[in-house]
This record gives structure tokens, C-alpha cells and sequence, in this order.
């Protein structure tokens, strides 16, 4: 059962961070609450004061050029970025991400801020978005400031934003040239988050990896870099066996829990796999993007 | 000794399919109702054995060894209720 | 998407197996349809349920002093307001009427009730519910059969030696001569897994006790006949001061024909207050808290000619019966009759033992034991084919039913197409060609039942009865007790009835769900409403047509070698359809003639001389493309077609519908659906976690429907709709083993457990 | 806790609700209004029995609050019929027998709605995913997916 809260909504970002500073802890934001309205009916969250910033169309945007890179509001909902030509364009792997989390009806009012900051270990955007450097701009009614997504999140359902902050902006770089980034999760159907998931980019220079980032999704209490795995990609020239061996490394440095859908060891073997598989599938992209 | 009619089952008086002692222990496993579990029970506890034993033993191992078992007690059974039958029947 | 044939047809009718709307179409499509979900009676009052946190424990104190304080709250009842009748749905046998409900002594598995509050909100009464106080002593508990049978397990019910439940045995013809004769004995051991019915409308009730001593109640089930009877008993009340409403129901495929913790508590909670009370179960309480398809443990013995003639099976079957015995003897009795099918042995042995443990009761889930049974056989035939290097098709084939076929004891079988089912599926396979690499077929084939013969309700009236009445007009008043879950039993009798009475469809009215309004029925099970209700629905129509023929006769005065019909509403003269009347002005004319007495037509319908199981029995054989991702063993249905023998089909929608709804239930159980136990305590009771077919993941359902005709149907009709739930699990097992050459034992198929046969298999070499 | 008067449009017709912020739309929709043609079938936005259309948006009814749909515009399954004249798609559904037990009905019914307003020309793939959110636990989804396809196609367009 939902507990009883004060229901307010602010009419400027301004005002909602206003509210936020007073009531602190007591406060809670909610934008889209696809995931919030869940835990609170199991009783796991239990605010006394519920700040709908749903409505701040001032902070439904995406926006992209070619210094700063893309710029996205954060109760953008996933359907805008879905339906983005421009994302689609720039940044394909955030289409093929959407179109994959969750149900049309939950894309259609759930947001991007509202996900990120909700610092599920299992949730899409956060692999994909970390892949591709990105970070959050969060703010307080004392200013803002940038935490990039790979220091974001401090354990499971937490992230490094204080009481009185917010996510106001998610921030993309330009895609360097001759890059690729590609995502994949395991799960059993096509709607659910992933058992595991990763995303990997690549960055080529000439015919050897220039830089890589491996991310993985649901392989540990938050979503991590495999740093190992990076390691063997970068500067190396890229082939089956070395995303193999890429693909070993992430396994070996995950650190999963075993729960009903899979064992430790399986999802130790998934992260090889898809971690394998994504590596190269970026690879192939690189070598044919400009 | 052969039987003069068919098996009857000494519970509750069916008759089994084919009149044969084997056909009464099956009987009494499929029905497994009180009565016939402590009917058993009473025959086989010499052996430290009971009813469940037999069915377990039937259910986990290959072959058909309790019911052989039991239909063995039961042909003793009826022999030597006919038996008796006679003797009354002298006096 | 879907491809429909019928391999050879029967005479066209004027409204069977015609293309007829479902005749509740309308109110479903509009949101008009209204379920017990949203029933709302006048100063109605909302009940919650507190449950056991506890597998096993005796219940020593409830204090619900500090419940009954808070504001709102109007009742509280335990165990000790009710009777403390245990009560089960095998009336005759004693023993295994088993459960309270709300238990007065000791609780059995995680989640059952134990308190019930009733309050002017839902709200409210979640709040009372986290007063009630209670002080358990915890129980040492048992959760799987094969450990609840060892000596020094716990004791769950008194006088239940090792926990033994129910044992059933089946035999006949001579095993141990057929093992002698065979050239090759193949042993297996399976194990097979629970399953959620997961009706999308969760179990609920509206229960109204008034001060005249009268009960009402509303509740989604599948019987109102049963739930009628069984309140009776729980209640010691007349049935006949009982009225049970079914109204619309959202789903029960097997789980709701007995009393459930909804219709019983509400029903406490409304004798204690006088007051309407309503309790809806959460989605977590469905899946914790109702029943579930029967866990079992198979050991199956095979034994084969060289030439791929059966000789002879013996079975031997544990089920997890969890803490109570609900329709779980029936299951316990299909697995093993269906194990033999739908083949000839020479001789046939089977061993059942039921066992009671700590967990989740089992019970009845569309197919009553037999995809269980599917899932062992046919994949042990499968292996048995590439054993002995034959074709799996036509080793079943030599081997399967025909008509007229004897199952000594049990049933003698009269219409059979599973010969046809072999050729069509051989087609199928054949028209696809060579598959991609990452792809193969399996099949399986099964029969299934049409309606139980069995009593153990021990009902005094007739399976299943019907009332037709004819209004002055023309129009039809159909009365069944026949309860439409979903499954379309009220448009099918609807077609039955105007077929019959040459009629249309919109003639007639179908009631239905109400034990105070609709003849005795036993309901929605065993799928034998088509049947049984059909031919009771179809005696009446005739009883009623004839009635109005004999006017008609007077009428005509017509020579009496002429024969009188009805079709399209019109009477006439079969050798002269040009002369005759209109159906309605006739009907008006009759009644003058009957001192204005309605027509009124009866019909009934028990199974006599059938055998032990059923009057009839369909026939299937499927064949499911199935893509597996070899590395991370993720498997994929691809297309599917099923074979499909069901006489003579009568609602065309209803069947398709029918078929593929349960194909998708079938495939599910065979790789999705998957229900972990810890401590007696359900790993994934949510829909986030329990994984289901979506539409995604839904493959092409073909069909051949093979039109055979059965004697005992209304029509030649036979059982549809649930029989597909068998055959799918082994038939993606099969896919399996053709690709890889892996044997897989337990269902559902989780991707881990393809990885790990695989890895397995490696290692070998 | 203090309740506030909202007001929501359901169907074209303004309604003036006296709630708990805290209320979801569904229950707004269900318990305040009146309209029991949506249902709810699970507590973890699952199973979409409960999906309405909000300012031609599909949403599911449980996850969002009645407080935030003020000022929208919100269609449930009763407002698809208009005048006792069914929609193609409810046309589609009798046709293809794309119920059955129809508790998931209402709620497929809005999702395929939505869908057939913003795809033009759509895929079976495509279709399947615009239903993704919705369980049917009785008919396999084909009859479902062949009823949207033929909307789709046209079938209907002299009904619109």
C-alpha cells in the first residue's frame, strides 16, 4: 500500500529545487514513477513529499551540436528519444536501446532522468550512455555541477547526488570519428531487463583500437566498467581472438549475484559472451563509420 | 493348496480383476485407504516392514518385487481362512 | 501468420462450425462485460487476508484486540468462527477432505490464511491486518515429496504415514511377459515443474449474508454448482439457501473449481456482520496463496520389439502434492492413465504416490496431468527411435490408437485421427525444407480426454442438464449450468441450440452462472462442457423441436410418411421446403394449443458404459521449429503446427482459439514458466519474475484440423483446447536432442540447463 | 493526509473527483468514476489489463497518478464506441475471436488503438511489440495480432 504524502508540483526547475533543499530526505521527486510507484507500494520508499516535476516541458529537450554533442532534458521521456530522428542519426545505439526497454506504455510516460537516477543495476539507458562517456548534470538551489555516469552510482539504488539534488541534464559527447557502440542484454523475453547486459564502444586508429569502453549491466551491484576487458581491447589489433580474450577478462572481473533467473557462474559466462559479441559488433561499426 | 473360488480381498471384500492374489495387492496399494494399510501392516511387521515400506520399495526400484510380496501373504491368507472354513464346517 | 486446413470435411451445417461471433463478444469488446472484479453491492465492505508467514506451525494465540480498535474495521474472523470443516472436493473419500481454509490448529505452507478482516476500505483493512497478533510454534518442515516420504520426516497431516497422501494404480494386460518379450528396455528418470494458472482476473468474491439466513455470493470460478455444494458443507447450510453467481470470469484453466481463500473468507467475515464483504487476492496472493499444476518425479520403464513394436511400460510417479489434497488425486490418476498414450501396450503398470509437503498445494491445471505425463513419454519414445536407428514418426504411428482400440478396464476408443495426424505432420516437416543451421523440429503426440466420468463429488443429479424454452415470439431461452470461463461454452451451446432447433444464432439466449436460475452442471473441467453439456443442450432442443413438430403435424394435416424439419426459422416439409410456416407465427399458434403453456424443452447428460475415465477421447500430433542459441542456450520457438483430431468442431472461432491459446500455456510450461521454492517460500510470485509467453515471443500456431466423428458427441464433437497443453514441452525437448544430441529430464527448459547439457556432452568426448 | 479536488476528462466528459493525491489512475478511473471497463491484473506494471490512452499516449493506469493526467485528455475502452457504433478495431477483435476470457480485452483494446494511430502500414514484428505490454493469458496473441493487422490493411476503412 501506497503511504499518504503531500502532493506538490512546482511550476519552474527552480522552484521544484526550492523544494527539494527545504524538505530534504522528507522529499522526493517523481517524474514518470514507472519505478518509483512500485517500491513504494511494497512500502521501500515512503516520502512525505512528493514533487512532480512531470510537467517542466523547460527540461524536455534534445538537443545536439557538434562541440558540446547531445544534450537531453531529463523528463525527456524514453519515447521522444525513441522516436528521435535526430538521436538517430548521431547516436543510433540509443534508439536500438529504447525500443528495447520495457513496453510501449511505460516508454510512453517513464523518462530518462527518472531512470537514471532511479540507479537500477539492471536498467539500459546507464550501460549504454557510460559506453559513450556520458554524464549527468545535477543541481541543487545551490547550483549544479557534472558527475560523469561511471561515478554515478555508489551501490545498488544509490547514486551520488545529496538529498537536495536533482537530475536536470543528460550529457553526451560528440561521437569521436571512427567509433562504434553497440548493446545487448540477455534476458528471456524480449521486454525485460537484462539477466546480464553490455555495451561496448570502439575506437579505432587505423586498424589497431584506439580506445574501448566495456560496460556491464546486472553483473554487479551497479552498473560497472570492465576495466580489464578495456585493457585487452586498446591498442591491440582488434580479432576474434582478442575479443575472446576481452570477453574472458569481463567475466573474470564482474562480480554478479546469483538469483532464480541465473546462477553465478551463468551469468559469469553470459558477460564472456556478450561481452565478446559486443566488442566486435561495435568493431564493425567503427570500421564503417566516418 | 489351490483355492476353491476367487480371491477375495480380506479388507473389504472385493474381488480382485482377475480373482488372482497378485491382482488383490494391487488392489490394496491402489486403494491405500486405512483399513487396508493396517491389514498389511499387521501380516508384514514380522519382516520389520509396513505397508508404506512395500510401497516405497515398489515405487523406487525397478521391478515388481512388492506386490509379489504381498500377493504371496494374501494366497497364504486365503488358504488358511478356507481352511478354517472347512474346519467349522466338520463341526 | 496462421494457417487453418480441414482434411476431409463433413456436410456444412447452417450454424455449426460456421464463422460465428463469440456471443458475449459485444460487452467484451466494449468494457460493458462486468466481473466478480467489479461487483460493488450497497454498504459493501472490503476483506484482506492475513496469511502464514510459516511453512509449518501450530497456531497457539491470535490477538486481534488492537485490529478491532482501529477505526473502520467492522470484523475479524480465525478459525475459530468457522465450523473448523475440513473440506475437499472429493466428497465421497473422507480421508482426503483435508482442508479448513482458515485452519483452527496448525498452518501448512507459506501463505495460507490464517485471519481475515473486513473494513469500509481496502485501506483500512491492509492496516488491521498488520495489528492481528499472532504466536506460532514453528514446525520442522519438508518441501520435496522424495524427503517428506523418509522416516523421521515431519508429520504435515495426522495419521498420514511418510506423508502418503493418495496412491493410485493402474494395470493392465501382462507387463512382465511384455518385458520378456521385448528386445530392448529403456529406463528414464524426469522431473517435471509446477505451473501458475495465472488467471489475469485474480481469484476473487463478493459473498452477501442476509439476516433471512440466505447467502449470496459472487465469485470468479468455474463450477458455481461446486462452489454451492462445497459452501454448503463447509457452512452446514442447505445448498438451496446458497446462491453462487459466476458472473464473467477471467480465466481458471484448472484453478478455480474449489473454494478458495476469497469465497470462503468473505463469506465468514459477511456471517459475522451482516454486510456485503469483497475480497480481491493481489497478484502476489494468486501466486502464493491458490494452487498450482502438480510437481512430479517419473521413473519410466520402456519396452520395444527391434522393429519398434511397444511391449510393455511400467511408471512409477511422486507428485508434491504441497500441504493439501485439491483435485490433486484426479492428477495424480490422469499422469498415469495418460503416460500410455495414445498408444497400444501389450502391458501397462503404473504407481502413483501423492505427497504432502510444506509448500503450495497442487491441483488441476489445464491438462490434469498429462503434459506432465507427455513430457517423460514422448521424449523417452524419441530416444528410443534413434536408439534402435528408427523413424520416430512411423515407430509411433505402428504403434498409436486406432478406432475401436481396447485399453482393457479403461476405455475402448471410438473415433481416433491420429493416423492422419502422422501424414499431416510429415507434410509440415517436409514443406520446410532445410532448416538454417541454428534451427531444428521436435514433435510429440498425446490424446486427451472429453469429460470425466468419475464422481467423487458425489453428485446426486445429472452431469450436466439443460432447459430450453421457446418464447411466443420465436425466441429462445437456453438455461445451462455449463459455467463460460473464457473458453466460449455459452456461444457454443448457443450454436448447438439453434443448429438444432433451425434457428439463428441471435434467437437464442444463453443463461448461465447462476445456481438459482440454471440446472445442476459440474462445470468448467476436464474438458467436458462441449460434450456433456452439448448433448444435454441438444436433447433439449430436440425435445423442444418436437414438441412444436407434433403442432405443426396437426396443423399441416400433412400425410405422415411426409417428414417435418426447421431450418433458417422456417417449418416445412422436407420434400416440399416451399410448404411450411414461419417458426415464430407457428410458436404463437402452439401455445393457443398448450392453454397458452410455453414450450418447454429438457434434456440431460451422464456418461454410462464408458469406461473409467471418459466417453471420448481426441487425438494430436505436434511439430515445433525451435531456435537455439548455442552459446548462451537461449531458445527461441520459430513456427509450429499442430495436427489436430477433435470430431466434429462446432464454434470455428472458439476452436482456433482454443488451439492456439493453448499451445502458447504448452510452450510456456515447456521453457518459460518456472516457479523456485526456498524454504517452502516462492522465489518469483509477480509478473516481473515469472516469465510468460508475450506476443513477441509467440510463434506461427498452423493448424489441420482432422474431422473425424465421435458417436457419444453432440455432433460427433470432442474435447478441444485443453488436450494441446500436453504435447509441446517434449516437443521442444526433441528439437533439442535432434540438434544436439542432449537428453533433457526436467522442465521447464531453462537456457543454464541447455548450457550446462552442453557443456556436459563436451566434456564427454 | 489531505484529499484535493481534481478534475480529469475521461471520454470527453469532465469529471470532478475529491481524492487522495496518492490515488492512481486506474483507481480514479475504476473506483471515483465509475468506469469499470479497465481492469488490474498485478502491482508491477506488468500485465497492461489496466492500459489506457492519455493524451493519445498508451499509459498503463497503475503507474501513474490521477493527479498527473489533470488537464489531459483520457480515453478508456468505453470511450471507443461512440453512439452504439463499434470502432474497426472492436470489429476486428469479434471477427478474429481476439478474446476470450476478455478480462485483458479493454486494455489490448487501447494498446492496439494507440498502435494503429502512430504506425501506418505496420509489420507483424512491429505489431507484436506494440502489444509487448500486455498479457493475454487465453488466446496466444495471434488472433489478437491478426484482428490490428487487419485494421491495419484496411479491412475496415468504410466503418471510419
Amino acid at each position: 500500500m501506497i503511504s499518504d504524502f503531500t502532493y506538490l508540483r512546482p511550476g519552474s526547475a527552480k522552484e521544484a529545487l526550492q523544494m527539494l533543499s527545504k524538505h530534504q530526505e522528507d522529499g522526493k521527486i517523481i517524474c514518470g514513477g514507472q519505478s518509483l510507484l512500485i517500491i513504494m507500494r511494497q512500502g521501500l520508499v515512503t516520502p512525505e513529499y512528493m514533487i512532480d516535476i512531470k510537467r517542466l516541458d523547460e527540461l524536455s529537450y534534445i538537443r545536439f551540436d557538434q562541440k558540446k554533442g547531445l544534450r537531453i532534458g531529463a523528463t525527456t521521456t524514453h519515447r521522444a528519444i525513441e522516436k528521435s530522428a535526430l538521436i538517430k542519426d548521431k547516436y543510433p545505439v540509443l534508439v536500438e536501446m529504447e525500443e528495447k526497454l520495457a513496453s510501449i506504455q511505460v516508454r510512453n510516460w517513464g523518462t530518462i532522468g527518472g531512470n537514471l537516477a532511479h540507479a537500477d543495476a539492471a536498467g539500459d539507458p546507464a550501460p549504454v550512455l557510460t559506453a559513450m562517456g556520458g554524464s549527468v548534470k545535477v543541481a541543487s538551489a545551490s547550483g549544479e555541477r557534472v558527475i560523469p555516469l561511471d561515478e554515478f552510482y555508489t551501490d545498488l539504488f544509490e547514486t551520488a547526488m545529496n538529498h537536495d539534488e536533482m537530475i536536470v541534464e543528460v550529457m553526451v559527447p560528440p561521437r569521436p570519428p571512427k567509433s562504434g557502440t553497440k548493446y545487448q542484454k540477455f534476458n528471456l523475453l524480449d521486454s525485460d531487463q537484462g539477466i546480464v547486459a553490455v555495451a561496448a564502444t570502439i575506437t579505432l586508429n587505423g586498424r589497431t583500437c584506439k580506445d574501448a569502453r566495456i560496460v556491464l549491466g546486472n553483473a554487479a551491484t551497479i552498473t560497472m566498467r570492465a576495466k580489464e576487458a578495456e585493457k585487452v581491447l586498446i591498442g591491440a589489433a582488434l580479432s576474434d581472438a582478442v575479443f575472446e580474450k576481452a570477453g574472458e577478462a569481463a567475466a573474470a572481473e564482474c562480480q554478479p549475484v546469483a538469483d532464480i533467473h541465473a546462477s553465478e557462474e551463468y551469468r559469469r559466462h553470459l558477460i564472456k559472451i556478450l561481452a565478446k559479441r559486443m566488442a566486435k559488433a561495435a568493431w564493425e561499426q567503427a570500421k564503417i563509420s566516418g | 493348496m489351490a483355492l476353491s473360488g476367487p480371491i477375495i480381498c480380506p479388507v473389504c471384500g472385493k474381488k480382485a480383476k482377475t480373482g488372482s492374489a497378485i491382482d488383490c495387492a494391487r488392489h490394496m496399494f491402489g486403494t491405500g485407504d486405512q483399513p487396508h494399510r493396517k491389514w498389511v501392516d499387521a501380516q508384514v511387521a514380522g519382516q520389520g516392514l509396513s505397508f508404506i515400506d512395500l510401497l516405497i520399495e515398489q515405487a523406487t526400484t525397478p521391478g515388481n518385487r512388492s506386490y509379489v510380496l504381498l500377493g504371496e501373504i494374501i494366497q497364504k491368507d486365503a488358504e488358511k481362512r478356507e481352511a478354517q472354513k472347512k474346519e467349522s464346517e466338520k463341526k | 501468420m496462421n494457417k487453418y486446413t480441414v482434411i476431409n470435411p463433413h456436410e456444412p451445417f447452417r450454424v455449426l462450425n460456421t464463422h460465428v461471433h463469440n456471443v458475449d463478444g459485444w460487452a467484451k469488446v466494449t468494457g460493458r462485460a462486468t466481473y466478480t472484479f467489479d461487483v460493488k453491492l450497497p454498504g459493501m465492505l472490503y476483506g484482506k487476508i492475513l496469511r502464514s508467514p510459516h511453512p509449518h506451525a501450530k497456531i497457539k494465540n491470535i490477538d486481534f484486540s488492537k485490529a478491532m480498535e482501529l477505526d473502520g474495521v467492522k470484523a475479524v474472523v480465525t478459525g475459530k468462527d468457522t465450523l473448523g470443516v475440513k473440506q475437499g472436493i472429493w466428497r465421497r473419500y473422507k480421508d482426503l477432505c483435508d482442508e479448513a481454509i482458515l485452519p483452527v490448529d496448525k498452518v501448512r505452507y507459506i501463505g495460507e490464511p490464517v485471519a481475515a478482516v473486513a473494513a469500509v476500505t481496502e485501506e483500512i483493512a491492509e492496516r488491521a491486518i498488520d495489528l492481528i497478533e499472532v504466536d506460532y510454534e514453528v514446525l520442522p518442515a519438508v518441501f520435496e515429496p522424495l524427503d517428506a516420504i523418509k522416516k523421521d520426516a515431519p508429520e504435515i497431516h495426522e495419521g498420514f504415514e511418510r506423508n502418503i497422501n493418495v496412491t493410485r494404480h493402474i494395470e493392465w494386460g501382462d507387463v512382465d511377459e511384455g518385458f520378456e518379450e521385448a528386445d530392448y528396455i529403456r529406463e528414464d528418470w524426469f522431473r517435471c515443474g509446477g505451473q501458475a494458472h495465472m488467471c489475469m482476473e485474480t481469484r476473487c468474491a463478493v459473498s452477501s449474508y442476509t439476516p433471512d439466513k440466505k447467502l449470496t455470493i459472487y465469485h470468479s470460478n468455474q463450477s458455481p454448482y461446486y462452489m454451492q455444494g462445497l459452501m454448503a458443507g463447509v457452512l452446514g447450510m442447505r445448498e438451496g439457501d446458497i446462491r453462487v453467481i459466476g458472473p464473467y470470469t477471467g480465466g481458471g484453466f484448472g484453478g478455480k473449481f474449489e473454494l478458495d481463500g476469497a469465497i470462503f473468507c468473505s463469506t465468514i467475515l459477511s456471517m459475522k456482520c451482516y454486510r456485503p464483504v469483497k475480497i480481491v487476492f493481489t497478484r502476489e496472493e494468486d501466486f502464493i496463496a491458490t494452487k498450482r499444476r502438480t510437481p512430479m518425479f517419473y521413473y519410466s520403464r520402456t519396452g520395444v520389439k527391434k522393429d519398434g513394436t511397444f511391449c510393455a511400460r511400467e511408471a512409477k510417479v511422486f507428485t508434491n502434492g504441497g500441504a493439501y489434497t485439491g483435485m490433486g488425486a484426479t492428477a495424480l490418476y490422469l499422469t498415469g492413465f495418460f503416460h500410455s498414450f495414445p498408444y497400444v501396450w501389450k502391458g501397462y503398470r503404473y504407481d502413483g504416490y501423492r505427497v504432502y509437503t510444506n509448500t503450495l498445494p497442487s491441483t488441476s491445471m489445464r491438462g490434469f496431468g498429462a503434459p506432465q505425463a507427455m513430457w517423460c513419454s514422448e521424449q523417452q519414445i524419441e530416444w528410443i527411435a534413434a536408439d534402435l536407428g528408427l523413424d520416430p514418426i512411423e515407430m509411433r504411428r505402428k504403434n498409436a490408437h486406432q478406432e475401436g482400440t481396447i485399453l482393457p478396464g479403461q476405455a475402448t476408443i471410438a473415433s481416433c485421427g491420429i493416423d492422419q495426424c502422422f501424414d499431416e505432420i510429415k507434410k509440415w516437416i517436409k514443406s520446410k525444407g532445410k532448416l538454417r543451421a541454428n534451427r531444428s523440429i521436435g514433435i510429440s503426440a498425446c490424446g486427451f480426454m472429453s469429460g470425466g466420468i468419475f464422481n467423487w463429488f458425489d453428485t446426486p443429479y445429472s452431469f450436466s442438464s439443460a432447459v430450453v424454452t421457446i418464447n411466443q415470439d420465436g425466441t429462445v431461452e437456453l438455461h445451462v449450468g455449463a459455467q463460460d470461463i473464457g473458453q466460449g461454452s455459452n456461444t457454443t451451446m448457443a450454436i448447438i441450440c439453434a443448429e438444432t432447433l433451425g434457428v439463428k444464432v441471435e434467437d437464442i439466449k444463453v443463461h448461465s452462472g447462476d445456481t438459482d436460475h440454471c440446472p445442476p452442471d459440474l462445470g468448467a473441467w476436464g474438458s467436458r462442457q462441449t460434450l456433456m453439456t452439448g448433448n444435454a443442450t441438444k436433447m433439449a432442443a430436440e425435445d423442444a423441436k418436437k414438441q412444436l413438430l407434433e403442432f405443426a403435424y396437426a396443423q399441416s394435416g400433412l400425410n405422415i410418411v411426409y417428414d417435418l424439419d426447421i431450418k433458417d426459422r422456417w417449418v416445412h416439409a422436407v420434400a416440399r421446403p416451399e410448404r411450411g410456416y414461419d417458426f415464430g407465427e407457428l410458436v404463437k399458434k402452439a401455445l393457443r394449443g398448450k392453454d397458452g403453456q410455453k414450450i418447454v424443452g429438457r434434456g440431460y447428460y451422464t456418461p454410462h458404459r464408458k469406461g473409467m475415465i471418459s466417453p471420448a477421447y481426441s487425438y494430436m500430433l505436434q511439430g515445433v521449429e525451435v531456435e537455439v542459441d548455442e552459446e548462451t542456450g537461449k531458445i527461441t520457438l520459430v513456427d509450429s503446427m499442430t495436427a489436430h483430431d477433435c470430431g466434429q468442431p462446432i464454434n470455428h472461432l472458439g476452436l482456433i482459439g482454443q488451439l492456439e491459446g493453448a499451445f502458447s500455456m504448452a510452450a510456456g510450461y515447456g521453457y518459460l514458466e518456472y516457479m523456485p521454492y526456498e524454504d517452502g517460500k516462492l522465489m518469483n510470485p509477480n509478473l516481473v519474475d515469472y516469465k510468460m509467453i508475450r506476443a513477441p515471443e509467440m510463434p506461427p500456431a498452423n493448424i489441420a484440423e482432422i474431422d473425424t466423428y465421435e458417436p457419444e458427441g453432440p455432433y460427433g464433437a470432442k474435447e478441444a483446447g485443453e488436450g494441446l497443453t500436453n504435447p509441446t514441452a517434449a516437443a521442444i525437448g526433441n528439437a533439442l536432442f535432434h540438434r544436439f544430441g542432449v537428453q533433457m529430464k526436467e522442465c521447464p527448459i531453462r537456457p543454464e540447463m541447455v548450457v550446462n547439457a552442453l557443456k556436459e556432452k563436451a566434456q564427454k568426448k | 493526509m489531505e484529499r484535493q479536488l481534481i478534475r480529469l476528462n475521461v471520454n470527453n466528459q469532465d469529471y470532478e473527483i475529491y481524492i487522495n493525491p496518492k490515488t492512481l489512475l486506474v483507481e480514479a478511473i475504476r473506483d471515483h468514476i465509475g468506469l469499470t471497463g479497465t481492469k488490474r491484473g498485478c502491482d508491477t506494471v506488468s500485465c497492461g489489463v489496466c492500459t489506457v490512452i492519455v493524451d493519445n499516449m498508451a499509459v498503463k493506469g497503475c503507474s501513474v497518478l490521477a493527479v498527473q493526467t489533470e488537464g489531459k485528455k483520457i480515453l478508456t475502452v468505453e470511450g471507443l464506441e461512440v453512439d452504439g457504433k463499434l470502432q474497426p478495431i472492436q470489429k476486428a477483435f469479434l471477427d478474429e475471436g481476439a478474446f476470450q476470457c476478455g478480462f485483458c480485452t479493454s486494455g489490448m483494446l487501447m494498446s492496439a488503438t494507440a498502435f494503429l494511430k502512430e504506425s501506418k502500414k505496420p509489420t507483424e514484428k512491429q505489431i507484436r511489440d506494440g502489444i509487448e505490454g500486455n498479457i493475454c493469458r487465453c488466446t496466444g496473441y495471434n488472433s489478437i495480432v491478426r484482428a490490428i493487422d487487419a485494421v491495419a490493411k484496411g479491412k475496415y476503412t468504410e466503418d471510419k
